[in-house]
């Protein structure tokens, strides 16, 4: 049982090489849900890193049999911290371009504090722990992204600190 | 039997995404990676200890001391780098 | 300037009776723009805390020549603070109903990071220094909302951590 | 003269929105809290040391210290509850 008792909702979880609707999965995620005080939200879009000379695109690869899984439990895991009463992760698999959409989280609690964290821990958790490959296609050739040192951080600091 | 994937950079180098492997089966993670690395060139190379890798049993994370069993789905791949 | 010396563009301030689109501000705010890795966003929205018997209008008033100054210096202290490459706030006035939505903050920078703080960050400003005050309409009577404890502690915490 | 406004629970205590204040002038936001209070009644109630009110000057919040010039827009106010 969450913090505050409040019956949870099963997530929406998606991997699929459609965009998506940022404005329609948050009106569906709080469709007349008055316990809803705020949505948390990150949307990640492809950056293009060297000024338009670089990435002209980006394909992203992952293991979908453990995919879903990982997901859920990075939900499941931010639930057990704070109080969620629902959440959508939504990711994008294939060939992308810089502005794109890669990434939706969205998280809504009863008060702004649980969605934010619950958002930002869900974020850096995937970002760490689920089985998604980026590779770049650029003038120079292509490359797999390497992980980032910063990421790690991200990620280990909810394992040290005390919210 | 343990069926065994691939993915990303080490699909690549190793130029297939999985394969069967059963005799003998390595009893850990640990056991599994020091018989591909066996294999020299590729193998020995992007999986040495050097190299950072991480390995699922049946899609959940796992260290060198894991356990593996017959039908077992492990999968190897580089640091993840999605969102 | 900024951290990361990035050109910033004015923000998106608006304070009005009229609902908004989300998935609209949000196209707007990052139309085009390569730089941009990630949005952090906050949506409020009427609750109804006493399980339907409770209210049933919300009147937000607000100091109309005040609000929009208290708003941008809010913006231009987490400018200071992370980079910021743009950003939206719009906050709603008159009568509201619950599950309607009250406030958007919306935060694009280059990391989420810089986004995830920034976005929290106007947010905890806004509920303790935007000058706009919420009145109550429930079957026992009309009351002016008192503000909220946790919301000072929220807002004073940014002047002590270290983010 | 001084402009000054009331908002939310207190514009509804007082009974008005605004009313302009200049003889004697204020010289600091205490001067003219103390005026107020010495109105009696809602004014000594609502703008007592024990209640929780918010004094902005020309639109920036101000201080019991904070000067006050002829042509000054304040107002006192609640605590906010926006958001």
């Amino acid at each position: 049982m969450p913090p505050g008792g409040i019956v949870t909702t099963m997530p929406t979880i998606r991997v699929q090489t459609e965009d998506f609707d940022v404005g329609a999965e948050m009106t569906a995620l709080r469709a007349g849900n008055a316990k809803i005080g705020g949505i948390a939200a990150f949307v990640g879009l492809v950056r293009d890193v060297n000024d338009g000379a670089g990435v002209s695109t980006l394909t992203l690869e992952h293991y979908p049999a453990m995919t879903q899984k990982a997901l859920v439990e990075i939900v499941d895991q931010a639930r057990v911290r704070w109080e969620v009463i629902d959440a959508t992760v939504i990711h994008r698999i294939g060939q992308l371009s810089p502005t794109d959409q890669i990434v939706l989280v969205l998280v809504a609690s009863g008060h702004r504090g649980d969605s934010f964290q619950a958002c930002e821990y869900i974020m850096d958790f995937l970002k760490t722990r689920a089985p998604f490959w980026k590779k770049e296609s650029t003038v120079d050739g292509d490359h797999w992204v390497s992980a980032k040192k910063s990421d790690d951080t991200a990620t280990s600091r909810w394992q040290t600190e005390q919210n | 039997m343990l069926n065994v994937l691939y993915f990303a950079s080490l699909r690549e180098a190793f130029g297939k995404p999985s394969e069967h492997i059963s005799s003998p089966l390595p009893t850990n993670v640990e056991a599994l990676i020091l018989l591909l690395r066996a294999r020299g060139g590729v193998w020995s190379e992007s999986l040495g200890a050097d190299k950072r890798w991480r390995v699922a049993v049946n899609q959940e994370m796992a260290s060198m001391e894991t356990a593996l069993n017959a039908g077992d789905e492990i999968a190897i791949f580089p640091p993840v780098t999605g969102g």
